[in-house]
């Protein structure tokens, strides 16, 4: 098996994560660069100016004009790495959102500490949701008066993707605040409870991968490790197919009091 | 106003009490506006205008502020700046 | 308000309940030590589950309550709460009051020529409330579920919903937030009040200006989080929703909360402090190491001016970068381009800071002492936390590193080897004018030497773990399958963390020992300029025997024509 | 305090502490206090600030005006207006050396912060009494958290100017010029108490 994972940058199988990892060794790069010739500077210094019988500091120096260039330069640099680099790939990442038709939509609705993957079903419309539905066997809430969540799926810890097509995912969390990283995907998104914030990205490459959770959610932060399946498109519709839909669920007693759950598909800025 | 004088103290007072009234009126002002039920916008500038003026004579005259040392200036522009930072904060997470 | 020396004290009123700014240096220093060691061994503890996940803690396991450990296996909640504890205690109570509590008041008045705080009672209650926010931190330990253990950000609505420990650390922090609010005030009134005739601001040493900033942030940044912690003390105690928000589902059932909070209201509040708290940890440090590299190098600061503008430069944009730590939050594309721009710009003075620092040696003469090395190892770890600060601080590049151990290699980078080692630099360099001893320079170079390798592989490592993608503050980091390769360098970096508490005997044994046997010397060892060296050592109550007047930059080292290589600020004639 | 102790000593002494320093032109105590209040706009900047986004985000707020007692609130900011007056005066008699009035001014400004807790306490009650409490609903959690921080300080104001009315006052016979002082800058934290009630009589009240 192919090596995912080692001492640095996870293998990439993202679209848009070359970018990133451009950007990484290029900051990278610059940083050894800046740091060798300061470092180098400050052991020349160091060395020749040890105090010893017969040296004796100067009072008052030259000014030093390269120390100001390179200060310009710096500030150039980042300025550039501002604006080549980190602007254009964030609003291509957060901006500009794949065409919703051709793309798989998927809801994650994270809770402690587990990862609830919520798909459309064939009709591609997310059924209601209402939190006060929320049972052991319908962790998301469907709603099962709701025709359109009759099939839909939802999965814990399993999120099955095809590979070379967009992926929304509209993220929310039910009760602290979790953060949605694949590392291999190079996306990573704090999930705010009371938001909904989608992400997008595109798999160029087939594999089973993980989803982590990266920030401080409680005792199984370190255990809430969601599996991150890129297939082909024909293995991605068999696993489909093959997923129990929500209607299978027997019905719950009439109750009239729903809360409406908040619209879907909302963007926030 | 440490070294003031015993008259000029005395027309400190004289101020002081003019302010007070010009506090009462702008309070039974803003009070009064708040009947005339305008919409939100203009209400909340109405009000502010009104709680900024009132504000700035008890900060001018009760505070000393009219007659008051660069260095308190300082101080407070500083704590101003960064004030207005703060205010600026639901901006930042709308 | 002020006392004669005729009248004796009784001990308590001298060494407990004092108003001396010394007598009450020394109780921050000597607290603020304290808990740091204390913050260390919390880590040391955690080092262990992360080296070697759910094996028992040898020799010291079994001694732990079983709510922690069991048959010596650390708990989840413990771990937890360790690393919780391990970055409030680190940067509320053991950095920033040795820093700013004890250097700060021990040195400032004297760096001035005063003979006291503005205000020595305010200064005796903002020691006392520190140190019984400290007693309410350390004593949050045994309660029934322990700790705080929401990480030091406390971030809602995970701290909301979290055991009595957080409510004991909000009050904690009140404390502390008003120990600092009672300090910074009397900081600043001091400065500016109490110079001495002729200390014009651009004739105070470089420290002054750094802890006249530092004084400036405390005051200013510190209440927002003050109200973010009534809000989130009202959140726990009166059932508000100031950080939750409506429809929240935890463990299953409904949340009887009114809703309607926002989550992100804290964040905004903690960090609209916490970044400015960062250069609350760094300005007394680079404060530190000019006066020792001025010192020791028998040079003038290169670019003193520069480097005071930076430094206001810096207070200022701290206070415009916080949201660059909530890039991963949903904010909008245009407030994240502004924020990457704020935190690029405040990258620049810092560089300016670091640069005339290192320019300063060219030229000099430098005695390598025990603090001239650790001031000069300042120089490059500082760098490289700041360095790794770059990645961060771009959004693009943060997708991939944020909440990672490249974050915390970062910070550590900046405050471990970068600020604690000025503070070390900083124990050496003014321990004669506080005991009247020098400090032995052998075990002070055994100290250095192993702290500095040991730190780098410590932090360096963290980097690579980082960039692997390992999230921070986990219990277990073999869980995932992407932190198992890097799981060697776990065990590596534990094992030099170990080390890294072993090089600290040496400092401690040098501590006490040089109380005791330390080399006598008069009140100016290293032949230094600044007026603390102008009062004997120690100073006795009221510092000065006259109080000194100022004729002269702070740093007025080998001047020529001179018969001395230093020209001391208070010095009428010729040296 | 030079004169009661030996001459050595007046070097050690802490300056400006009654006269102003000759560059900046204040004592260390207004200087002190200013910084102090100064971080207690940054303190009451942070609340408004939560109010604002709070109210921003909520889909629906209450018009304070329907909820809240106007009129009785109207009636505090005039006891709490009153009362900025009556310090203000307590300061002037001082620095026209008529201690009588300034005891006169400062018992009444007591009174009348007094008189504020008084009926804040009574609007209090008549909230409970119809179970409102902090956790009905963001606007009563930021209507209780706003004006029970502003009560407390009150509670100090009011505590701050009992000292000074009676403990303190000592100092009037050996420095009248800092106890002036004193009194000034207490007068700056009252007044300061008073400039946030301003704020939050229209902000909670009426808007």
């Amino acid at each position: 098996m192919e090596k995912y994972y080692g001492w640095g940058l996870p293998i990439d199988i993202s679209t848009h994560g070359p970018e990133i990892d451009r950007l990484i060794y290029v900051i990278h790069i610059f940083m050894a660069l800046l740091f060798i010739g300061w470092f180098s500077f400050l052991v020349l210094a160091l060395f020749k100016f040890r105090a010893r019988p017969g040296h004796r500091a100067t009072y008052k120096l030259d000014h030093f004009k390269t120390p100001t260039y390179l200060e310009v330069g710096i500030a150039l640099f980042e300025a550039l790495l501002l604006v080549g680099f980190s602007f254009p790939l964030v609003h291509k990442v957060r901006n500009v959102f794949p065409d919703e038709s051709q793309a798989l939509q998927v809801r994650v609705v994270a809770e402690q500490f587990a990862w609830n993957v919520h798909y459309p079903g064939g009709d591609g419309i997310f059924g209601k949701t209402d939190i006060h539905k929320i049972t052991p066997a319908n962790s998301v809430g469907l709603d099962e008066k709701d025709p359109n969540a009759h099939d839909d799926i939802v999965t814990i810890n399993q999120l099955h993707i095809p590979v070379n097509r967009p992926v929304i995912t509209r993220l929310s969390s039910k009760d602290v605040i979790h953060s949605f990283g694949i590392p291999v995907m190079r996306i990573k998104q704090d999930v705010i409870p009371g938001q909904v914030i989608p992400v997008w990205f595109e798999a160029k490459k087939t594999g089973n991968f993980e989803i982590a959770c990266a920030q401080l959610c409680g005792l199984g932060h370190y255990r809430m490790r969601g599996f991150f399946t890129v297939e082909t498109e024909e293995e991605f519709t068999k696993w489909f197919v093959s997923q129990p839909p929500f209607v299978a669920l027997p019905l719950p007693p009439v109750d009239q009091s729903i809360v409406p759950s908040p619209p879907q598909g909302e963007r926030e800025g | 106003m440490e070294h003031a004088s015993h008259e000029e103290i005395k027309r400190h007072v004289k101020i002081y009490i003019a302010v007070f009234v010009a506090l009462a009126a702008l309070t039974v002002i803003t009070v009064a506006v708040s009947y005339l039920h305008l919409p939100l916008g203009q209400a909340v500038l109405v009000a502010l205008a009104i709680a900024s003026l009132k504000a700035s004579l008890v900060a001018l005259f009760f505070m000393h502020l009219i007659s008051e040392k660069q260095i308190i200036f300082s101080v407070l522009s500083l704590a101003f700046i960064f004030f207005v930072v703060l205010l600026a904060l639901p901006v930042v997470s709308s | 308000m002020t006392h004669t020396d005729e009248h004796p004290l009784p001990f308590w009123r001298k060494y407990v309940f004092s108003t001396d700014h010394k007598v009450i240096g020394i109780q921050y220093a000597v607290t603020g030590l304290s808990f740091l060691l204390f913050g260390f061994g919390l880590m040391m503890l955690m080092r262990w589950q992360l080296a070697y996940p759910g094996q028992p803690l040898p020799f010291i396991g079994h001694l732990f309550h079983e709510k922690a450990m069991v048959m010596g296996i650390m708990l989840p909640e413990f771990y937890n709460q360790l690393g919780a504890m391990h970055g409030t205690i680190m940067v509320f109570l053991g950095v920033v009051p040795l820093a700013v509590g004890g250097f700060g008041n021990y040195l400032v008045p004297l760096q001035i020529g005063a003979p006291d705080m503005a205000f020595p009672k305010l200064n005796m209650m903002s020691y006392w409330v520190y140190f019984l926010g400290g007693v309410t931190m350390f004593a949050s330990f045994f309660l029934p579920e322990g700790a705080a253990q929401s990480g030091w950000t406390s971030y809602s609505p995970l701290a909301n919903i979290a055991t009595t420990g957080q409510t004991v650390w909000l009050v904690g922090m009140i404390f502390l937030i008003t120990s600092s609010l009672l300090g910074s005030v009397n900081f600043i009134v001091t400065i500016v009040q109490l110079r001495a005739d002729g200390l014009s601001f651009f004739r105070f040493p470089f420290f002054v200006w750094a802890q006249f900033v530092t004084s400036f942030l405390l005051l200013l940044a510190f209440p927002p989080l003050e109200a973010a912690g009534v809000l989130q003390l009202m959140d726990r105690l009166a059932h508000t929703s100031f950080f939750m928000p409506s429809g929240l589902v935890v463990a299953g059932k409904v949340l009887e909360v009114s809703g309607g909070g926002n989550p992100l209201l804290w964040q905004h509040l903690f960090w609209f402090l916490a970044h400015p708290e960062v250069y609350v940890l760094i300005l007394p440090a680079m404060g530190i190491v000019t006066e020792i590299l001025a010192c020791n190098t028998r040079k003038p600061i290169y670019g003193y001016k520069a480097m005071v503008y930076s430094v206001i430069f810096i207070g200022f944009m701290s206070f415009i970068v916080w949201a660059h730590h909530m890039f991963l939050t949903s904010m909008g594309t245009k407030m994240s381009a502004f924020f990457q721009i704020t935190t690029m710009i405040i990258s620049i003075p810092s560089v300016v800071i670091l640069t005339a620092l290192a320019l300063s040696l060219w030229g000099g003469s430098i005695r390598f002492n025990t603090p001239t090395l650790f001031a000069i190892a300042f120089l490059p770890m500082f760098g490289i936390g700041g360095l790794t600060g770059l990645p961060l601080g771009l959004v693009a590049s943060d997708i991939h590193l944020h909440d990672t151990y490249y974050v915390i290699g970062h910070f550590h980078y900046v405050v471990a080897p970068g600020t604690i080692f000025a503070l070390f630099a900083g124990i050496y360099h003014w321990f004669p004018k506080v005991t009247g001893r020098k400090m032995s320079e052998f075990l002070g170079k055994l100290h250095f030497w192993p702290s500095l390798i040991f730190t780098n592989g410590v932090f360096m490592p963290m980097f690579l773990l980082g960039l692997a993608g390992v999230s921070r503050r986990l219990y277990d980091p073999i869980q995932y399958a992407h932190a198992q390769p890097t799981q060697p360098l776990n065990v590596f970096i534990s094992i030099c963390a170990w080390c890294l508490g072993l090089s600290q005997i040496p400092f401690i044994l040098n501590f006490f020992g040089s109380l005791l046997w330390g080399k006598k010397v008069d009140k100016n060892p290293w032949e230094a300029t600044t007026l603390e060296w102008a009062a004997p050592s120690p100073p006795p109550h009221g510092n000065f025997e006259h109080l000194p007047e100022v004729y002269r930059g702070p740093y007025e080292y080998s001047v020529p024509g001179q018969r001395h290589d230093f020209w001391p600020q208070h010095m009428k004639e010729e040296n | 305090m030079c004169k009661h102790s030996k001459q050595a000593s007046c070097f050690n002494m802490i300056r400006y502490i009654s006269k102003p320093h000759p560059i900046t032109g204040v004592t260390n105590a207004k200087l002190g206090t200013w910084c102090f209040l100064a971080s207690e706009v940054m303190l009451f900047g942070g609340l408004f600030s939560a109010y604002v986004l709070l109210r921003t985000g909520a889909p629906a707020w209450p018009r304070g005006a329907e909820i809240l007692n106007v009129p009785l609130a109207t009636f505090n900011t005039l006891v709490l207006i009153t009362s900025s007056v009556t310090m203000v005066m307590s300061w002037a008699s001082l620095a026209m050396k008529e201690f009588a009035n300034y005891r006169r001014y400062m018992g009444l400004t007591i009174l009348l912060g007094l008189a504020f807790l008084v009926v804040k306490g009574f609007e209090y009650g008549h909230k409970f009494q119809h179970h409102h409490f902090p956790s009905t609903d963001t606007f009563y959690a930021v209507y209780f958290t706003l004006t029970g921080l502003h009560g407390l300080h009150v509670v100090g104001g009011v505590l701050l100017n009992t000292y000074f009315l009676f403990p303190g006052s000592a100092l009037w016979k050996t420095e009248p010029e800092q106890f002036a002082g004193r009194i000034e800058c207490a007068g700056l934290y009252w007044h300061f108490v008073d400039l946030v009630w301003i704020f939050l009589f229209p902000v909670l009240y009426l808007l």
